[in-house]
Protein backbone atom coordinates (compact mmCIF):
# COMPACT_ATOMS: atom_id res chain seq x y z
CA UNK A 1 0.00 0.00 0.00
CA UNK A 2 2.75 2.39 1.03
CA UNK A 3 4.83 1.47 -2.01
CA UNK A 4 1.96 2.04 -4.47
CA UNK A 5 1.26 5.37 -2.79
CA UNK A 6 4.91 6.35 -3.13
CA UNK A 7 4.94 5.51 -6.84
CA UNK A 8 1.77 7.51 -7.55
CA UNK A 9 2.85 10.46 -5.42
CA UNK A 10 6.31 10.70 -6.98
CA UNK A 11 5.05 10.36 -10.57
CA UNK A 12 2.35 12.96 -9.91
CA UNK A 13 4.82 15.47 -8.56
CA UNK A 14 7.14 14.78 -11.48
CA UNK A 15 4.30 15.63 -13.85
CA UNK A 16 3.54 18.79 -11.86
CA UNK A 17 7.18 19.80 -12.06
CA UNK A 18 7.30 19.17 -15.80
CA UNK A 19 4.15 21.24 -16.26
CA UNK A 20 5.65 24.12 -14.32
CA UNK A 21 8.85 23.77 -16.33
CA UNK A 22 6.78 23.96 -19.49
CA UNK A 23 5.20 27.12 -18.16
CA UNK A 24 8.69 28.58 -18.03
CA UNK A 25 10.10 27.16 -21.26
CA UNK A 26 7.25 27.57 -23.73
CA UNK A 27 7.50 30.60 -26.01
CA UNK A 28 3.87 31.67 -26.30
CA UNK A 29 0.77 32.24 -24.19
CA UNK A 30 -1.17 29.43 -25.83
CA UNK A 31 1.67 26.96 -25.42
CA UNK A 32 1.94 27.95 -21.79
CA UNK A 33 -1.78 27.33 -21.30
CA UNK A 34 -1.29 23.92 -22.90
CA UNK A 35 1.55 23.01 -20.55
CA UNK A 36 -0.18 24.46 -17.54
CA UNK A 37 -3.40 22.57 -18.15
CA UNK A 38 -2.58 19.08 -19.38
CA UNK A 39 0.48 18.21 -17.38
CA UNK A 40 -0.72 19.93 -14.24
CA UNK A 41 -4.13 18.26 -14.33
CA UNK A 42 -2.63 14.80 -14.82
CA UNK A 43 -0.02 15.44 -12.17
CA UNK A 44 -2.53 16.65 -9.61
CA UNK A 45 -4.79 13.65 -10.22
CA UNK A 46 -1.87 11.26 -9.78
CA UNK A 47 -0.76 13.05 -6.62
CA UNK A 48 -4.24 12.84 -5.13
CA UNK A 49 -4.36 9.13 -5.97
CA UNK A 50 -1.06 8.67 -4.16
CA UNK A 51 -2.49 10.38 -1.10
CA UNK A 52 -5.52 8.10 -1.40
CA UNK A 53 -3.19 5.12 -1.02
CA UNK A 54 -1.66 6.65 2.09
CA UNK A 55 -5.00 7.46 3.71
CA UNK A 56 -7.73 5.20 2.30
CA UNK A 57 -10.36 6.57 4.69
CA UNK A 58 -10.34 9.92 2.87
CA UNK A 59 -11.69 8.51 -0.39
CA UNK A 60 -14.82 10.65 -0.50
CA UNK A 61 -13.14 14.00 -0.28
CA UNK A 62 -10.35 12.96 -2.63
CA UNK A 63 -12.80 11.69 -5.26
CA UNK A 64 -14.71 14.97 -5.07
CA UNK A 65 -11.53 17.01 -5.41
CA UNK A 66 -10.45 14.96 -8.45
CA UNK A 67 -13.91 15.43 -9.98
CA UNK A 68 -13.85 19.18 -9.45
CA UNK A 69 -10.30 19.49 -10.81
CA UNK A 70 -11.21 17.41 -13.83
CA UNK A 71 -14.18 19.65 -14.58
CA UNK A 72 -12.89 23.08 -13.71
CA UNK A 73 -9.29 23.30 -14.87
CA UNK A 74 -9.79 22.52 -18.59
CA UNK A 75 -12.90 24.69 -18.70
CA UNK A 76 -11.17 27.73 -17.28
CA UNK A 77 -8.15 27.24 -19.52
CA UNK A 78 -10.26 26.90 -22.64
CA UNK A 79 -12.32 29.98 -21.77
CA UNK A 80 -9.09 31.87 -21.15
CA UNK A 81 -7.53 30.78 -24.45
CA UNK A 82 -10.68 31.69 -26.33
CA UNK A 83 -10.77 35.14 -24.77
CA UNK A 84 -7.09 35.69 -25.54
CA UNK A 85 -7.57 34.65 -29.15
CA UNK A 86 -10.59 36.88 -29.65
CA UNK A 87 -8.68 39.79 -28.17
CA UNK A 88 -6.05 39.34 -30.84
CA UNK A 89 -3.05 38.23 -28.87
CA UNK A 90 -0.49 37.17 -31.41
CA UNK A 91 0.45 33.54 -31.91
CA UNK A 92 4.07 32.53 -31.97
CA UNK A 93 5.09 31.97 -35.59
CA UNK A 94 8.79 31.34 -35.41
CA UNK A 95 8.48 27.58 -35.60
CA UNK A 96 11.05 25.76 -37.63
CA UNK B 1 8.40 10.60 6.30
CA UNK B 2 10.34 8.47 3.86
CA UNK B 3 12.89 9.81 1.44
CA UNK B 4 10.64 9.39 -1.59
CA UNK B 5 7.99 11.55 0.00
CA UNK B 6 10.56 14.20 0.82
CA UNK B 7 11.75 14.26 -2.79
CA UNK B 8 8.16 14.50 -4.00
CA UNK B 9 7.33 17.39 -1.68
CA UNK B 10 10.51 19.15 -2.77
CA UNK B 11 9.47 18.76 -6.42
CA UNK B 12 6.03 20.16 -5.54
CA UNK B 13 7.51 23.29 -4.01
CA UNK B 14 9.99 23.65 -6.85
CA UNK B 15 7.07 23.69 -9.27
CA UNK B 16 5.34 26.37 -7.19
CA UNK B 17 8.58 28.35 -7.34
CA UNK B 18 8.74 27.96 -11.14
CA UNK B 19 5.18 29.26 -11.50
CA UNK B 20 6.09 32.25 -9.35
CA UNK B 21 9.09 32.89 -11.60
CA UNK B 22 6.82 32.83 -14.63
CA UNK B 23 4.56 35.31 -12.87
CA UNK B 24 7.47 37.63 -12.23
CA UNK B 25 9.02 37.60 -15.68
CA UNK B 26 5.89 37.05 -17.74
CA UNK B 27 6.09 39.74 -20.39
CA UNK B 28 2.42 40.54 -20.64
CA UNK B 29 -0.50 40.40 -18.28
CA UNK B 30 -1.85 37.40 -20.21
CA UNK B 31 1.11 35.31 -19.01
CA UNK B 32 0.50 36.44 -15.47
CA UNK B 33 -3.15 35.36 -15.66
CA UNK B 34 -2.05 31.94 -16.94
CA UNK B 35 0.45 31.66 -14.10
CA UNK B 36 -2.25 32.50 -11.54
CA UNK B 37 -4.56 29.93 -13.09
CA UNK B 38 -1.91 27.22 -12.79
CA UNK B 39 -1.09 28.32 -9.30
CA UNK B 40 -4.68 27.78 -8.17
CA UNK B 41 -4.47 24.09 -9.16
CA UNK B 42 -1.03 23.78 -7.59
CA UNK B 43 -2.40 25.40 -4.46
CA UNK B 44 -5.10 22.75 -4.27
CA UNK B 45 -2.49 19.99 -4.49
CA UNK B 46 -0.31 21.68 -1.88
CA UNK B 47 -3.33 21.95 0.45
CA UNK B 48 -4.03 18.23 0.10
CA UNK B 49 -0.35 17.52 0.68
CA UNK B 50 -0.39 19.64 3.82
CA UNK B 51 -3.48 17.76 5.02
CA UNK B 52 -1.53 14.53 4.53
CA UNK B 53 1.50 15.89 6.34
CA UNK B 54 -0.58 17.17 9.25
CA UNK B 55 -2.68 13.94 9.21
CA UNK B 56 -5.93 15.84 9.65
CA UNK B 57 -8.84 15.46 7.28
CA UNK B 58 -10.48 18.80 8.00
CA UNK B 59 -7.99 20.56 5.76
CA UNK B 60 -9.41 18.65 2.80
CA UNK B 61 -12.53 20.82 2.95
CA UNK B 62 -10.42 23.86 2.15
CA UNK B 63 -8.88 22.14 -0.85
CA UNK B 64 -12.37 21.17 -2.00
CA UNK B 65 -13.60 24.77 -1.77
CA UNK B 66 -10.48 25.96 -3.54
CA UNK B 67 -10.75 23.52 -6.44
CA UNK B 68 -14.44 24.27 -6.86
CA UNK B 69 -14.30 28.04 -6.77
CA UNK B 70 -10.94 29.01 -8.23
CA UNK B 71 -12.15 28.76 -11.77
CA UNK B 72 -15.12 31.09 -11.40
CA UNK B 73 -12.88 34.15 -11.15
CA UNK B 74 -10.94 33.04 -14.24
CA UNK B 75 -14.14 32.42 -16.21
CA UNK B 76 -15.46 35.85 -15.21
CA UNK B 77 -12.19 37.40 -16.36
CA UNK B 78 -12.39 35.60 -19.71
CA UNK B 79 -16.03 36.63 -20.11
CA UNK B 80 -15.26 40.28 -19.48
CA UNK B 81 -12.27 40.15 -21.81
CA UNK B 82 -14.49 38.75 -24.52
CA UNK B 83 -17.08 41.48 -24.13
CA UNK B 84 -14.57 44.17 -24.93
CA UNK C 1 5.44 59.55 -3.31
CA UNK C 2 2.92 56.77 -3.60
CA UNK C 3 5.64 54.33 -4.59
CA UNK C 4 7.65 55.09 -1.48
CA UNK C 5 4.67 54.55 0.77
CA UNK C 6 4.14 51.29 -1.08
CA UNK C 7 7.69 50.18 -0.39
CA UNK C 8 7.30 51.16 3.26
CA UNK C 9 4.07 49.18 3.52
CA UNK C 10 5.56 46.11 1.89
CA UNK C 11 8.60 46.22 4.13
CA UNK C 12 6.36 46.32 7.17
CA UNK C 13 4.25 43.50 5.78
CA UNK C 14 7.26 41.27 5.19
CA UNK C 15 8.66 42.04 8.64
CA UNK C 16 5.32 41.10 10.21
CA UNK C 17 5.07 37.89 8.19
CA UNK C 18 8.60 36.79 8.97
CA UNK C 19 7.98 37.59 12.62
CA UNK C 20 4.94 35.34 12.51
CA UNK C 21 6.79 32.42 10.99
CA UNK C 22 9.73 32.52 13.33
CA UNK C 23 8.75 30.93 16.64
CA UNK C 24 7.13 33.47 18.85
CA UNK C 25 9.16 34.13 21.95
CA UNK C 26 8.18 37.70 22.69
CA UNK C 27 5.53 37.32 25.33
CA UNK C 28 3.39 34.22 25.54
CA UNK C 29 -0.19 35.34 25.30
CA UNK C 30 -2.20 34.43 28.39
CA UNK C 31 -5.24 33.14 26.41
CA UNK C 32 -7.60 33.19 29.41
CA UNK C 33 -10.78 33.35 27.34
CA UNK C 34 -9.54 30.68 24.98
CA UNK C 35 -8.85 28.26 27.81
CA UNK C 36 -12.27 28.88 29.35
CA UNK C 37 -14.05 28.34 26.04
CA UNK C 38 -12.01 25.22 25.31
CA UNK C 39 -12.98 23.81 28.67
CA UNK C 40 -16.67 24.52 28.66
CA UNK C 41 -17.93 24.99 25.10
CA UNK C 42 -18.60 21.35 24.35
CA UNK C 43 -20.70 20.95 27.47
CA UNK C 44 -22.50 24.22 26.90
CA UNK C 45 -23.45 23.87 23.26
CA UNK C 46 -22.68 20.37 22.05
CA UNK C 47 -20.93 21.61 18.93
CA UNK C 48 -17.73 19.83 17.90
CA UNK C 49 -16.46 22.91 16.09
CA UNK C 50 -15.66 25.45 18.76
CA UNK C 51 -15.64 28.36 16.33
CA UNK C 52 -19.29 27.68 15.63
CA UNK C 53 -19.96 27.62 19.35
CA UNK C 54 -18.37 31.04 19.71
CA UNK C 55 -19.99 32.54 16.62
CA UNK C 56 -23.52 31.36 17.26
CA UNK C 57 -23.84 30.68 20.97
CA UNK C 58 -21.47 32.96 22.88
CA UNK C 59 -21.57 35.78 20.33
CA UNK C 60 -24.95 35.25 18.69
CA UNK C 61 -25.94 38.89 18.95
CA UNK C 62 -22.69 39.83 17.22
CA UNK C 63 -23.56 37.57 14.30
CA UNK C 64 -26.96 39.24 14.07
CA UNK C 65 -25.14 42.57 13.83
CA UNK C 66 -22.91 41.24 11.02
CA UNK C 67 -26.00 40.09 9.22
CA UNK C 68 -27.47 43.58 9.52
CA UNK C 69 -24.26 45.11 8.15
CA UNK C 70 -24.26 42.77 5.17
CA UNK C 71 -27.92 43.52 4.55
CA UNK C 72 -27.22 47.26 4.61
CA UNK C 73 -24.34 46.91 2.13
CA UNK C 74 -26.39 44.77 -0.25
CA UNK C 75 -29.30 47.20 -0.03
CA UNK C 76 -27.04 50.14 -0.82
CA UNK C 77 -25.60 48.39 -3.87
CA UNK C 78 -29.09 47.43 -4.98
CA UNK C 79 -30.21 51.05 -4.71
CA UNK C 80 -27.24 52.29 -6.71
CA UNK C 81 -27.46 49.70 -9.47
CA UNK C 82 -31.21 49.35 -9.57
CA UNK C 83 -32.87 45.98 -9.90
CA UNK C 84 -33.38 45.91 -13.62
CA UNK C 85 -35.59 42.89 -13.87
CA UNK C 86 -36.28 43.23 -17.56
CA UNK C 87 -35.56 40.03 -19.40
CA UNK C 88 -34.15 41.56 -22.55
CA UNK C 89 -30.53 40.60 -22.66
CA UNK C 90 -27.88 43.20 -23.13
CA UNK C 91 -25.31 42.98 -25.86
CA UNK C 92 -23.17 40.53 -23.90
CA UNK C 93 -22.52 37.34 -25.85
CA UNK C 94 -23.02 33.95 -24.29
CA UNK C 95 -19.92 32.42 -22.83
CA UNK C 96 -19.57 29.58 -25.29
CA UNK C 97 -20.46 25.94 -25.43
CA UNK C 98 -17.81 24.58 -23.08
CA UNK C 99 -18.51 26.99 -20.25
CA UNK C 100 -22.28 26.51 -20.65
CA UNK C 101 -22.00 22.72 -20.44
CA UNK C 102 -19.60 22.90 -17.50
CA UNK C 103 -21.98 25.24 -15.70
CA UNK C 104 -24.86 22.82 -16.23
CA UNK C 105 -22.78 19.93 -14.88
CA UNK C 106 -21.21 21.82 -12.00
CA UNK C 107 -24.32 23.62 -10.74
CA UNK C 108 -25.92 20.68 -8.86
CA UNK C 109 -22.54 19.63 -7.48
CA UNK C 110 -21.87 23.11 -6.16
CA UNK C 111 -25.40 23.27 -4.71
CA UNK C 112 -24.96 20.00 -2.80
CA UNK C 113 -21.50 21.11 -1.71
CA UNK C 114 -22.81 24.43 -0.37
CA UNK C 115 -25.53 22.64 1.59
CA UNK C 116 -22.86 20.28 2.96
CA UNK C 117 -20.77 23.19 4.17
CA UNK C 118 -23.78 24.88 5.75
CA UNK C 119 -25.25 21.81 7.45
CA UNK C 120 -21.90 20.53 8.75
CA UNK C 121 -21.02 23.92 10.19
CA UNK C 122 -21.08 22.60 13.75
CA UNK C 123 -18.83 19.63 12.95
CA UNK C 124 -16.20 20.81 10.45
CA UNK C 125 -14.88 24.24 9.53
CA UNK C 126 -17.34 26.19 7.51
CA UNK C 127 -20.80 27.40 8.15
CA UNK C 128 -23.33 29.93 7.05
CA UNK C 129 -21.18 32.64 5.55
CA UNK C 130 -18.88 30.32 3.60
CA UNK C 131 -21.67 28.06 2.38
CA UNK C 132 -23.75 31.08 1.42
CA UNK C 133 -20.88 32.41 -0.67
CA UNK C 134 -20.56 29.05 -2.45
CA UNK C 135 -24.33 29.09 -3.04
CA UNK C 136 -24.11 32.56 -4.58
CA UNK C 137 -21.19 31.47 -6.76
CA UNK C 138 -23.21 28.48 -8.00
CA UNK C 139 -26.11 30.66 -9.03
CA UNK C 140 -23.78 33.20 -10.58
CA UNK C 141 -22.22 30.46 -12.70
CA UNK C 142 -25.61 29.87 -14.35
CA UNK C 143 -25.96 33.58 -15.08
CA UNK C 144 -22.45 33.61 -16.48
CA UNK C 145 -23.03 30.70 -18.83
CA UNK C 146 -26.12 32.20 -20.39
CA UNK C 147 -27.06 35.76 -19.60
CA UNK C 148 -30.68 34.94 -20.46
CA UNK C 149 -31.43 32.87 -17.38
CA UNK C 150 -30.94 35.54 -14.79
CA UNK C 151 -32.16 34.77 -11.32
CA UNK C 152 -35.49 36.22 -10.26
CA UNK C 153 -34.88 39.09 -7.91
CA UNK C 154 -38.35 38.76 -6.41
CA UNK C 155 -37.69 35.14 -5.36
CA UNK C 156 -34.32 35.89 -3.82
CA UNK C 157 -35.77 38.82 -1.92
CA UNK C 158 -38.50 36.60 -0.50
CA UNK C 159 -35.94 33.93 0.50
CA UNK C 160 -33.71 36.53 2.09
CA UNK C 161 -36.58 38.03 4.08
CA UNK C 162 -37.80 34.63 5.26
CA UNK C 163 -34.31 33.52 6.31
CA UNK C 164 -33.66 36.72 8.21
CA UNK C 165 -37.00 36.39 9.94
CA UNK C 166 -36.26 32.78 10.83
CA UNK C 167 -32.99 33.76 12.51
CA UNK C 168 -34.78 36.29 14.75
CA UNK C 169 -37.72 33.94 15.39
CA UNK C 170 -35.31 31.25 16.61
CA UNK C 171 -33.81 33.78 18.97
CA UNK C 172 -37.22 34.90 20.17
CA UNK C 173 -38.34 31.32 20.84
CA UNK C 174 -35.32 30.82 23.08
CA UNK C 175 -36.22 34.13 24.73
CA UNK C 176 -39.71 32.82 25.43
CA UNK C 177 -38.47 29.44 26.68
CA UNK C 178 -35.38 30.40 28.65
CA UNK C 179 -35.49 34.13 29.09
CA UNK C 180 -32.30 34.83 27.13
CA UNK C 181 -32.21 36.03 23.53
CA UNK C 182 -30.39 33.67 21.09
CA UNK C 183 -29.56 31.09 23.75
CA UNK C 184 -29.13 27.60 22.27
CA UNK C 185 -32.26 25.60 23.01
CA UNK C 186 -33.34 22.14 21.71
CA UNK C 187 -31.61 18.89 22.59
CA UNK C 188 -27.81 18.87 22.44
CA UNK C 189 -27.67 15.35 21.09
CA UNK C 190 -24.59 13.22 20.73
CA UNK C 191 -21.31 15.02 20.11
CA UNK C 192 -20.16 14.71 16.53
CA UNK C 193 -23.32 13.45 14.89
CA UNK C 194 -25.21 15.44 12.28
CA UNK C 195 -28.29 16.12 14.40
CA UNK C 196 -26.59 17.59 17.42
CA UNK C 197 -25.76 20.93 18.96
CA UNK C 198 -29.37 21.96 19.47
CA UNK C 199 -30.53 24.94 17.49
CA UNK C 200 -27.13 25.91 16.08
CA UNK C 201 -27.55 24.11 12.71
CA UNK C 202 -30.94 25.76 12.24
CA UNK C 203 -29.39 29.16 12.88
CA UNK C 204 -26.61 28.37 10.42
CA UNK C 205 -29.13 27.24 7.81
CA UNK C 206 -31.01 30.54 8.08
CA UNK C 207 -27.72 32.44 7.95
CA UNK C 208 -26.50 30.56 4.89
CA UNK C 209 -29.73 31.05 2.95
CA UNK C 210 -29.77 34.76 3.74
CA UNK C 211 -26.15 35.33 2.80
CA UNK C 212 -26.49 33.24 -0.36
CA UNK C 213 -29.60 35.08 -1.52
CA UNK C 214 -28.04 38.47 -0.82
CA UNK C 215 -24.79 37.73 -2.59
CA UNK C 216 -26.50 36.08 -5.57
CA UNK C 217 -28.69 39.16 -5.89
CA UNK C 218 -25.67 41.43 -5.73
CA UNK C 219 -23.58 39.49 -8.26
CA UNK C 220 -26.38 39.13 -10.76
CA UNK C 221 -27.31 42.80 -10.59
CA UNK C 222 -23.65 43.70 -11.02
CA UNK C 223 -23.32 41.47 -14.05
CA UNK C 224 -26.48 42.49 -15.85
CA UNK C 225 -26.52 46.24 -15.77
CA UNK C 226 -26.53 47.99 -19.09
CA UNK C 227 -23.56 50.22 -19.56
CA UNK D 1 10.71 20.86 5.68
CA UNK D 2 8.33 23.24 7.37
CA UNK D 3 10.60 26.21 7.01
CA UNK D 4 10.87 25.71 3.22
CA UNK D 5 7.09 25.79 2.90
CA UNK D 6 6.88 28.88 5.04
CA UNK D 7 9.59 30.75 3.19
CA UNK D 8 8.07 29.96 -0.21
CA UNK D 9 4.59 30.94 0.96
CA UNK D 10 5.66 34.19 2.53
CA UNK D 11 7.87 35.23 -0.39
CA UNK D 12 4.98 34.47 -2.73
CA UNK D 13 2.72 36.67 -0.61
CA UNK D 14 5.14 39.57 -0.62
CA UNK D 15 5.87 39.35 -4.35
CA UNK D 16 2.18 39.20 -5.20
CA UNK D 17 1.40 42.11 -2.88
CA UNK D 18 4.13 44.08 -4.61
CA UNK D 19 2.51 43.43 -7.98
CA UNK D 20 -0.96 44.33 -6.66
CA UNK D 21 0.26 47.79 -5.79
CA UNK D 22 2.78 48.47 -8.54
CA UNK D 23 1.35 46.93 -11.70
CA UNK D 24 -0.27 49.21 -14.23
CA UNK D 25 -2.56 46.68 -15.86
CA UNK D 26 -5.71 45.69 -14.05
CA UNK D 27 -5.46 42.15 -15.40
CA UNK D 28 -2.13 41.79 -13.65
CA UNK D 29 -3.65 43.18 -10.49
CA UNK D 30 -6.43 40.58 -10.57
CA UNK D 31 -3.99 37.72 -11.12
CA UNK D 32 -1.74 39.00 -8.34
CA UNK D 33 -4.61 39.37 -5.89
CA UNK D 34 -5.62 35.78 -6.55
CA UNK D 35 -2.00 34.83 -5.79
CA UNK D 36 -2.20 36.75 -2.53
CA UNK D 37 -5.27 34.71 -1.70
CA UNK D 38 -3.44 31.42 -2.38
CA UNK D 39 -0.59 32.49 -0.15
CA UNK D 40 -2.91 33.56 2.65
CA UNK D 41 -4.79 30.26 2.56
CA UNK D 42 -1.53 28.31 2.77
CA UNK D 43 -0.30 30.53 5.60
CA UNK D 44 -3.51 30.07 7.58
CA UNK D 45 -3.34 26.31 7.14
CA UNK D 46 0.26 26.34 8.33
CA UNK D 47 -0.76 28.37 11.37
CA UNK D 48 -3.46 25.71 12.12
CA UNK D 49 -6.49 27.92 11.54
CA UNK D 50 -8.73 25.91 9.19
CA UNK D 51 -11.78 28.08 9.75
CA UNK D 52 -10.06 31.29 8.76
CA UNK D 53 -8.45 29.50 5.82
CA UNK D 54 -11.84 28.32 4.55
CA UNK D 55 -13.28 31.83 4.83
CA UNK D 56 -10.27 33.29 3.06
CA UNK D 57 -10.56 30.71 0.28
CA UNK D 58 -14.23 31.45 -0.33
CA UNK D 59 -14.04 35.22 -0.01
CA UNK D 60 -10.64 35.79 -1.57
CA UNK D 61 -11.09 33.53 -4.54
CA UNK D 62 -14.73 33.76 -5.46
CA UNK D 63 -16.15 36.98 -4.15
CA UNK D 64 -13.31 39.47 -4.25
CA UNK D 65 -12.08 38.59 -7.72
CA UNK D 66 -15.55 38.38 -9.22
CA UNK D 67 -16.81 41.62 -7.68
CA UNK D 68 -13.61 43.45 -8.57
CA UNK D 69 -13.70 42.26 -12.18
CA UNK D 70 -17.38 43.05 -12.65
CA UNK D 71 -17.05 46.50 -11.12
CA UNK D 72 -14.05 47.38 -13.29
CA UNK D 73 -15.93 46.18 -16.35
CA UNK D 74 -18.91 48.27 -15.39
CA UNK D 75 -17.01 51.52 -14.96
CA UNK D 76 -14.92 50.87 -18.11
CA UNK D 77 -11.51 50.88 -16.54
CA UNK D 78 -10.14 47.93 -18.48
CA UNK D 79 -8.82 50.14 -21.21
CA UNK D 80 -6.17 51.69 -19.03
CA UNK D 81 -2.85 52.20 -20.76
CA UNK D 82 -0.33 49.63 -19.67
CA UNK D 83 3.08 49.17 -21.13
CA UNK D 84 3.71 45.64 -20.06
CA UNK D 85 4.42 44.40 -23.52
CA UNK D 86 3.24 45.07 -27.02
CA UNK D 87 1.01 42.03 -27.20
CA UNK D 88 -0.87 42.85 -24.06
CA UNK D 89 -4.54 42.22 -23.60
CA UNK D 90 -5.85 45.70 -23.30
CA UNK D 91 -3.55 47.46 -25.71
CA UNK D 92 -3.86 45.14 -28.63
CA UNK D 93 -7.54 45.97 -28.89
CA UNK D 94 -7.02 49.54 -29.91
Amino acid sequence: MQLIGDIFFLSGTIFLFLGALGLIRMPDVYNRIQAGTKAVTLGSILTLMGIFFYFPQWWGHLCLIILFLLFTNPVSSSALARAFYRNGISVWTKTK
Amino acid sequence: MSIIQSIALLLLFLSVLLVIIRFILGPGSADRIVAADSLSVLGTVVLVGLAAVLKNSIYLDIALVYSALAFIAIVVLAHIMEQK
Amino acid sequence: MQRWTTILFLTGLSIVLFAIITPLVLGQSPMLVGKLINASAVNDTGAANLVTAVVLAYRGLDTLGELAILFTAATAIGIILGTTDKTQTTSSPTAGFIVATAAKVLFPLLLVFALYIILHGHLTPGGGFQGGAVLAAAFFLLTLADSGNNIKHKVTQVIEALAGTAFIVLGLVSFALQGVFLQPWLDKGELGSLFSAGSLPLLYLALGLKVGAELANLLSSLANVEK
Amino acid sequence: MNIIILVITVSMLVIAAFYVVWADSFFTVLAASSMVSVGLVLLFVLLRAPDVALTEAVVGVALTGVIYALTLAKIDLWKINDNDDNNDVSQSKQ
